[in-house]
């Protein structure tokens, strides 16, 4: 049902509750010096919107604020996801070393802004919102890249980071008018029926719109030719806003992309495959981008010594294997797609976290510092680590496993042989750059004079968490599964 | 062969000297420690010894039965049954088997009896016993074996043992090569025995009796007369032919015979048990106890005919010019089988195992005569540092003249009867070169044995003076084996009585059934009997004996014609050729044995550098991406060897540079990446 | 007893749990867990050896719960003749590995925490019915294997680990594809091998060849067959002996068990067409190439490890013979080189923990200063060379005997080979063992007790299989002949078009 | 109808503006600059945008319209935020050209 604006907050607690929060964590720090208790606020925030998430009236689907916004399972997931994203980016951030040296309350009222702008992502309907809310995430990831004040690594990036977002958002909007002009609509229902509709549509044209369009959510997603920014930004941003922006905006980033290419511009067959535009050929064209996003994001990490350099071509590689799920044009690559975003997000956090903890005991965070970590005190950041790195390479009883299965279990079921053939051999060279790290950390001798490290209980419970959860789940993923089978479904009521 | 009599006291012939090695080896170090050598040598001897008791009984137990019923099964339990071959461990007692076994555990039991004295002064005596008494157990097995694979086993068993005992003293390389050329020579001979087996099993599940029970296979033979076998051969010459080969080795006949003189190498009891009496007899027991099958196969036949002769006759010419009183010993136990093998290529088993029966009795008794010389000369093998031992040794002096007596045929000793039988039938039988060469044969054979009589006991004394002085007569236990020996050797003949002079062959009849095969009785019977003509040949023989004797007690004992001249006969390239074993040993090491070796070293640096190179480029396919960029310096720098893995990894560099830094070149990315997607599309279009 | 299966895999997964658990530095602690869990597994296996029913074709003790519905995927345990022998070997081969390790001086608590581990992986290979399963424990062994190797391993440790990880995980992949595609172009979309076994007729041939080269790849770098067989002596060399006994005493196994459970029951049409030149002629290729590369090794442990490629050659062959005699002749081979390789990797333990080097020719004469150690490397290598009487005889004139009808080019050159086995073991043997005395190694103590404790049990194994395999023969034979005659009924052209 | 202007003539301006914003950020080495060259890509969409709403067809369609209002503000948000990153590295270099900036790489 198509619900006006009052009507609508009914279902938008969530995204009231962070918008509140970060206008009292801006007056709060007006009004006070000491700001430590602010993360906690804003831990409690992400965390109540996760609750408010769960609480919500189940309904099969409804239009909020005119149609601005669609409340449906599919949004309900990537909510849940980008919520558990803020949770462990401001987990984090209380415990990075870092992020205490700046200023604490505009630090958390712009991460939880971001993650508005994400929840606004995830939920938007019509190319306006869709452009506003990747306005909001990219600004604020902007300003939080460079939050550390005196940092030359950190501004550079903020810099490098504004400029290339500008310019691909910029792109995005000149496509979308093109889009706007032909669909004569801002809303993608209406812009479905227009490109459907009888008379045609000039396939050129819209092509061109797609490629342009395609430039701003390839940018968000980081995947190639748009992935450039990524390496220097993730170096340069503190580790907590890496991982946010890691496991955060990117999947806000797929769910806007999958919002817009398949409820947007292609229809869903009776048989769970779905059709794209005749003579607009984008599913061939991200066919290719997806190959080529995974053997460079693979390739590339081979020769890192920085280990979140190392971590950034990973997660363009990661964005290639879930790209696998989204090229399918079927449901089933659909759901394969959410459960590797769900398995990646798990993994991606707890890789960075361990990487944070390396990094606040030795300020480093080349390989040298992993050499022998497991003999000097370091033995339990050091298996969690392996952990982590083991199930992004999809090695059994991990959740990685778990998502790498799905997807080549759908890309076989669609005959797509060769994409899944070079999936496997492209985990099987990852297997190369995630044993580095391992390798050094086992099978290395401790450097003379490095020290043991020390991990606070904060960061401890977190990487235990995740860790288990990276195990529990790879041997029992059936919780995981039907939560990804029951959130495919876009709404697009006509009432 | 219908209805044995079952029993299960058969298997404590085999299980008692299995008993005694086990406790032998595994206590007998404590043991001699503690209560020192007698309780080894009472172990030891009195393992074998028991066994060769039950065995008389169970001789006497057999005679009483009725001739054509004399067939014992001891059938212990399931050894395998799969895909068709259903095998038990069984042992199989007829009068073949019991003859053998009575030899095993007789003669063996005497130089069990001679070790307790020619070992007394080892350090690992228990060791000796222990092997000696396991290389009884596996003879036993190889005789008794209901079915071909546990008569493979003891073929194998001895095989082990005798590669042990010929390495016995293994502290100096020298004996274990021999050691090992022992064993690998007789793997040799395994190989063809073994697919012998493997076609012996193929043919008769073809003809629907899948089995290798050497009854069954008897039974079922005639069915394979027609069957195609193998290399354009009919399946029963292939089987026959191969496992022929397989006895070759075994039995140190041409072409696989060079290791039974290098086996010298071991202590000489071991070469008298081993090398003389039983181990090497193994060949001639398995085409008797196979002779079914070697008579459906007249090609085989006259293939083992020729080798033995061809064998008998080279292996005595080399035995002419030997020095060592050992290999001497040897060659003419090569030469010896050669003559067996020719009784039972011509179809005269009876004569063949008869032979064998009498020559272990000699050859033993010759062997431990000679054991009991090296004993008295502490160690001295070589023939020219001895002489006119006979004022010292007079006992072994005429045991070792009895057995040489009976070696070289002269009436009324045993070698008379049994080898004079096997030359008859050869012309019998109407091979007259094999004839020829038998003849020849003994002559030399009586030329070598006198050699060696007249130059260890005869003449002067050359040996050093305090051997001179160390000399003494064989111990008491060595004394008695000898006599023993030595009127075994003078008895033994009269067993079986050459046809001219009475019909007198109880050995021959007790025989009877086991050879009683159609095909076999059919090749028997198309020889010759004429009594007079068989005088006539004994009358040959003889004749060539006497040279032989004459030519040699005229050169060593009178001294009327000198060695040296006649070596120089022809340029001495006779005697070149026969004091350098023709060459044979260097022709094989030269033939296989090198190549062997370099082929070997060329697959492991094959393995090492190419399969290892190629397998990592397949193993690692990011090549892919960076081919042309990784493939340039990386081929230039590393050549093949690591060259994939470094493809990969130059092409992660090359990406990387990509990256530059600056923000100009990121945004050139997007344009570039734009008009890339554009012109493909149009391209793709059109 | 309920839920052998699961008891028998899972016990050393709690006896990691509890070593971990445990506090740092109680070494004795780690080593006495280890050694309960392992006896567990030994007295279940005992258990399940007397209560196997030889006479049926059916899955025993069987166990099947739903796991993961979406997929039709469930936790399905169960063994028969193919896997029984498998089982009984890992548990013995773990009991004894656990003695080896006591000999590990560093960072003890990891070590038996991924011994446990390893452990487990290898029990769930053999008892998985269910491919997604078997494919989970077929990973999850790789990974302490890695970390085995790498951490406690000889001095070219690293690279001997990773190129074990990397060859086997490409091998480990290919299965996987094969195993979606199996799933996905079946009549019924499942993983349960017993399901896709009887569905086997819905493949067409040129479907059913892709995957069995496939999976043959992947199972082949395991055996590992000859192009994909260069890890195996840079991971016997640098593992620890512990390591070494367990790589070659079941790791091996499980590529050619593989390929009879997944290849032979599912792909029956391909296999009859294909076996006999990739399982029969590389298997040939096996015998004779590691026999030749062992005649050159310099190094005792390498020397081993050719002897193990030459053997599993004789497996391969078994299984391209398509006999019952052949069969059964290949998974008794697989069961005997089991128990010889593994004594024979604990014999080359005891030399390298007393000299810590391995060069066949820097020994010589070792029989005087340690009689009792030459005597048992004797009879091992007497073992290892197939004398009858023993084990490996038996399964090698099997093998050899089944192989004849189809392949007598094949066959004679494997029997011709155990000339050249008894050349390089025998000439190694008089290196090492006879001869003088090397000086240097004249005061060397003899066999400890708990050498000799690891070696007695296998000894005793390999005399009573040679002269009674039955007690093995009798489990393998139903199934297998079921097997075989499986493959044989939709055989279409000759076994051996060459023939 | 507006004194002879179709829309066709407006997307060519559009278009230009485009080119000219995209001409700018690729080739000024100056930070403020790339700036500018962004607003200009922004100015060309709500050309676009204002372009279709007028000549659209059907009813009164503001959406273009109103789209181009929240591009105008996000332009200046985005002006204030990267004019303020620009501040900060030019304490730390004492330049903005682009080139300086490029310590991460590889």
């Amino acid at each position: 049902m198509d619900l006006g604006n009052f009507a609508s907050l009914h279902f938008f607690c969530p995204e009231l509750l962070l918008t509140t929060a970060t206008l009292l964590i801006v007056l709060v720090d007006l009004v006070i010096i000491d700001g430590a208790y602010l993360g906690a606020v804003a831990l409690i925030t992400s965390a109540g919107a996760l609750l408010l998430i769960g609480v919500e009236p189940a309904s099969e689907g409804a239009w909020l604020f005119h149609r601005m916004i669609v409340y449906d399972s599919f949004a309900v997931f990537f909510r849940v996801l980008i919520a558990l994203a803020a949770v462990v980016a401001v987990w984090m951030s209380m415990g990075s070393a870092e992020v205490r040296r700046c200023a604490q309350g505009e630090y958390y009222a712009i991460v939880l802004a971001s993650t508005l702008g994400m929840f606004l992502m995830a939920e938007s309907a019509n190319l306006l919102m869709a452009y506003l809310s990747l306005e909001i995430v990219s600004l604020t990831s902007y300003v939080l890249t460079g939050i550390l004040r005196n940092n030359r690594r950190s501004q550079e990036a903020a810099l490098k980071y504004l400029i290339y977002g500008g310019v691909a958002s910029g792109t995005m909007i000149y496509g979308m008018s093109w889009l706007y002009g032909i669909a004569g609509s801002l809303d993608f229902v209406a812009i479905n029926h227009a490109l459907f509709a009888a008379s045609g549509v000039p396939p050129l044209t819209v092509f061109i719109a797609l490629v342009l369009i395609l430039a701003g959510l390839g940018y968000k997603v980081a995947s190639v030719p748009f992935h450039m920014w990524a390496p220097d930004v993730y170096e340069g941003a503190p580790i907590p806003i890496t991982t946010f922006l890691a496991i955060g905006s990117k999947a806000a980033g797929f769910a806007l992309l999958t919002r817009f290419f398949y409820p947007g511009i292609s229809r869903l067959d009776v048989g769970g495959g779905w059709t794209a535009l005749s003579g607009v050929e984008w599913p061939q064209l991200l066919l290719v981008v997806c190959i080529i996003t995974m053997t460079l994001g693979n390739l590339a990490a081979l020769q890192q010594d920085n280990l979140k350099r190392l971590l950034a071509y990973s997660s363009i590689a990661q964005a290639g294997y879930a790209l696998m799920g989204f090229v399918l044009l079927s449901n089933d690559g659909l759901r394969a797609m959410l459960v590797y975003l769900f398995a990646y997000y798990v993994m991606d956090a707890g890789a960075f976290l361990v990487v944070m903890i390396v990094a606040n005991a030795t300020g480093r965070e080349d390989m040298g510092a992993y050499r022998g970590l497991a003999w000097r005190g370091g033995a339990v950041p050091a298996i969690a680590l392996a952990i982590f790195l083991l199930s992004l390479t999809g090695i059994p009883a991990t959740i990685g496993f778990i998502g790498k299965f799905y997807v080549f279990a759908a890309a076989i079921r669609e005959r797509f042989y060769v994409l899944a053939l070079i999936g496997i051999l492209n985990s099987v060279v990852s297997l190369y750059y995630y044993m580095s790290p391992v390798r050094a950390m086992f099978l290395g001798q401790p450097e003379e004079g490095a020290q043991p490290i020390a991990i606070g209980a904060w960061n401890y419970s977190l990487m235990g968490l995740l860790a288990f959860a990276t195990i529990a789940l790879g041997l029992y993923p059936p919780p995981v599964i039907a939560f990804a089978a029951r959130s495919l479904h876009f709404f697009a009521g006509t009432s | 062969m219908e209805h044995p009599v079952t029993t299960d006291l058969v298997r404590w012939i085999v299980l008692l000297p299995l008993l005694g090695a086990a406790i032998n080896f595994l206590f007998g170090a404590t043991l001699q420690k503690r209560f020192g050598k007698r309780v080894i040598s009472f172990l030891g001897c009195g393992a074998v010894l028991a066994a060769f008791a039950i065995a008389l009984y169970t001789l006497f137990a057999m005679l009483a039965l009725a001739p054509d019923r004399r067939f014992m099964l001891d059938d212990l339990w399931r050894w395998f049954d799969v895909g068709g071959l259903k095998l038990d461990i069984a042992f199989w007692l007829d009068p073949l088997s019991i003859v053998m076994v009575l030899i095993i555990t007789g003669v063996g039991g005497l130089i069990h009896i001679y070790s307790t004295d020619y070992m007394h002064d080892d350090a690992s005596y228990w060791r000796f016993f222990g092997w000696l008494n396991l290389f009884t157990f596996a003879m036993l097995v190889l005789v008794l074996g209901d079915n071909l694979w546990l008569m493979f086993v003891g073929w194998e068993g001895v095989g082990l043992c005798s590669f042990a005992l010929i390495g016995f003293w293994y502290t100096d390389l020298v004996n274990t090569n021999a050691g090992n050329k022992a064993f690998i020579v007789n793997r040799i001979g395994d190989l063809a025995f073994v697919v012998a087996i493997y076609a012996l099993f193929a043919g008769l599940g073809a003809v629907g009796h899948p089995t290798l029970v050497i009854r069954e296979v008897a039974r079922y033979a005639p069915a394979l007369a027609g069957a195609r076998g193998y290399l354009g051969l009919p399946m029963v010459t292939f089987v026959t032919l191969m496992l022929f080969l397989g006895a070759t080795g075994k039995s140190a006949q041409i072409p696989l015979h060079v290791w039974l003189p290098d086996a010298m190498a071991g202590p000489t009891p071991v070469s008298a048990l081993i090398h003389a009496a039983t181990m090497v007899t193994a060949g001639v027991y398995m085409v008797a106890r196979l002779n079914f099958l070697y008579s459906m196969a007249p090609a085989t036949m006259l293939v083992v005919a020729t080798v033995g002769a061809l064998t008998a006759f080279l292996a005595a010419t080399v035995g002419v010019t030997q020095t060592d009183i050992k290999r001497v010993l040897a060659y003419s136990t090569i030469s010896q089988l050669g003559y067996m093998f020719v009784g039972v290529g011509v179809g005269a088993y009876a004569a063949g195992v008869f032979h064998l029966m009498t020559h272990a009795f000699f050859k033993a008794c010759l062997f431990l005569g000679a054991g009991s010389v090296i004993h008295a000369l502490g160690g001295e093998q070589d023939m020219r540092k001895m002489g006119a031992l006979r004022h010292k040794m007079p006992l072994t002096f005429v045991t070792f003249f009895a057995a040489t007596l009976a070696i070289c045929g002269v009436p009324p000793f045993a070698g008379f009867m049994s080898k004079d039988e096997i030359i008859w039938r050869a012309y019998a039988h109407g091979h007259f070169v094999i004839w020829a060469l038998l003849w020849a044969g003994a002559g030399v054979t009586a030329f070598y044995m006198f050699r060696q009589v007249y130059m260890t006991f005869f003449g002067d004394f050359r040996g050093t003076p305090e051997q001179d002085h160390h000399v003494h007569e064989a111990p008491s236990a060595m004394a008695f084996v000898l006599v023993a020996l030595a009127i075994l050797s003078t008895v033994g003949g009269f067993a079986m009585l050459p046809g001219f002079i009475a019909p007198f062959a109880p050995f021959e009849r007790f025989l009877d059934p086991v050879f009683n095969s159609d095909a076999t009785r059919q090749v028997f019977a198309s020889g010759l009997h004429d009594r007079s003509l068989e005088t006539l040949f004994a009358g040959l023989s003889l004749l060539a004996v006497a040279a032989g004797w004459l030519l040699a007690d005229l050169t060593y004992r009178q001294g009327v014609l000198s060695a040296a001249r006649m070596s120089e006969f022809a340029g001495g390239v006779f005697y070149r050729l026969s004091f350098g074993k023709y060459r044979i040993d260097e022709f094989y090491r030269a033939a296989f044995l090198a190549p062997y070796l370099k082929l070997a070293n060329a697959a492991a640096w094959f393995d090492g550098h190419i399969i290892d190179g190629v397998v990592n480029f397949a193993a690692s396919m990011t090549v892919v991406g960076a081919w042309l960029a990784g493939l340039f310096d990386s081929y230039i720098v590393d050549g093949l060897v690591n060259f994939t893995s470094k493809a990969t990894l130059a092409a992660g560099g090359r990406l990387r540079r990509l990256q530059t830094g600056s923000i100009n070149g990121y945004l050139y990315g997007i344009l570039a990446a734009v008009m890339v997607i554009l012109l493909v599309r149009a391209i793709a279009r059109v | 007893m309920a839920h052998p299966l699961t008891l028998i895999t899972f016990i050393p997964l709690i006896g990691m749990i509890l070593i971990l658990a445990a506090p740092a530095g109680l070494v004795r602690w780690y080593k006495w867990i280890a050694v309960a869990s392992a006896a567990a597994q030994l007295v279940i296996a005992a258990w399940l050896y007397t209560n196997f029913n030889t006479g049926t074709v059916a899955m025993q003790f069987t166990e099947r719960y739903s796991w993961i519905g979406a997929y039709h995927i469930y936790y399905f345990m169960g063994v028969d003749g193919i896997s029984i022998s498998m089982v009984l070997l890992t548990a013995l081969i773990c009991f004894i590995a656990v003695f080896s390790s006591f000999s590990i001086d560093r960072a003890e608590k990891g070590y038996y925490a991924l011994l446990m581990l390893l452990d487990t992986g290898m029990m769930g290979v053999f008892v998985a019915l269910d491919f997604f399963l078997f494919y989970i424990f077929w990973e999850v062994m790789l990974l302490p294997m890695y970390f085995l190797i790498g951490i406690w391993g000889g001095p070219r440790r690293e690279y001997a680990a990773i190129k074990f990880f990397l060859y086997t995980l490409l091998g480990s992949v290919l299965i996987l594809l094969a195993m979606l595609a199996l799933y996905y172009y079946g009549a019924v979309p499942t993983f349960d091998m017993t399901q896709l076994a009887a569905h086997s007729s819905s493949y067409t041939i040129g479907f059913q060849r892709i995957v069995w080269i496939a999976l043959f790849i992947g199972f082949a770098i395991k055996i590992p067959a000859f192009p994909f067989h260069t890890w195996l002596p840079d991971a016997h060399v640098e593992a620890p002996t512990a390591i070494s006994v367990i790589l070659a005493g079941v790791l091996l196994k499980m590529g050619t068990y593989g390929i009879l459970r997944v290849n032979f029951a599912i792909l029956p049409a391909a296999t009859h067409e294909l076996a006999w030149l990739l399982l029969g002629l590389i298997g040939t290729i096996n015998i004779v190439y590691g026999a030749m590369c062992a005649m050159a090794q310099k190094d005792f442990k390498k020397l081993v490890a050719y002897s193990s490629i030459s053997h599993m050659g004789y497996v391969m062959l078994g299984l391209a013979s398509f006999t019952a005699a052949g069969i059964n002749g290949a998974v008794l081979q697989m069961f005997n080189h089991g128990t010889i390789t593994a004594m024979l990797f604990l014999l080359v333990g005891v030399i390298y923990d007393r000299t810590h080097h391995r060069e066949i020719d820097g020994f010589g004469g070792l029989a005087q200063s340690m009689p009792i150690y030459a005597g048992i490397t004797g009879f091992a290598f007497f073992a290892a060379l197939g004398l009858p009487g023993l084990s490996a005889f038996i399964s090698e004139v099997l093998v050899l005997i089944g192989a004849w009808q189809l392949h007598p080019i094949m066959t004679t050159l494997g029997a011709a080979t155990a000339i050249l086995t008894a050349g390089y073991l025998l000439w190694c043997f008089q290196r090492i063992y006879l001869g003088p005395l090397n000086e240097k190694y004249a005061a060397l103590p003899d066999l400890s007790a708990r050498e000799i404790f690891m070696l007695l049990p296998l000894a005793a194994i390999v005399i009573m299989l040679g002269v009674y395999p039955h007690a093995i023969l009798v489990l393998l034979n139903t199934s297998l002949v079921h097997l075989n005659q499986g493959v044989l009924a939709v055989a279409t052209g000759p076994a051996l078009p060459l023939h | 109808m507006v004194n002879g202007l179709t829309l066709n003539d407006f997307l060519i301006l559009g278009l230009a503006v485009f080119l000219l914003g995209v001409y700018c950020v690729l080739t000024r080495r100056n930070a403020i600059g790339i700036l500018m060259g962004i607003e200009l890509i922004l100015n060309a969409a709500n050309i676009n945008y204002i372009a279709f709403s007028f000549f659209g067809g059907g009813g009164a369609n503001y959406d273009g319209q109103v789209f181009a209002i929240f591009v105008i503000m996000l332009a200046a948000a985005e002006a204030v935020i990267g004019l303020a990153i620009i501040l900060a590295i030019y304490q730390n270099l004492r330049t903005i050209d682009v080139g300086a900036a490029e310590t991460l790489s590889g």
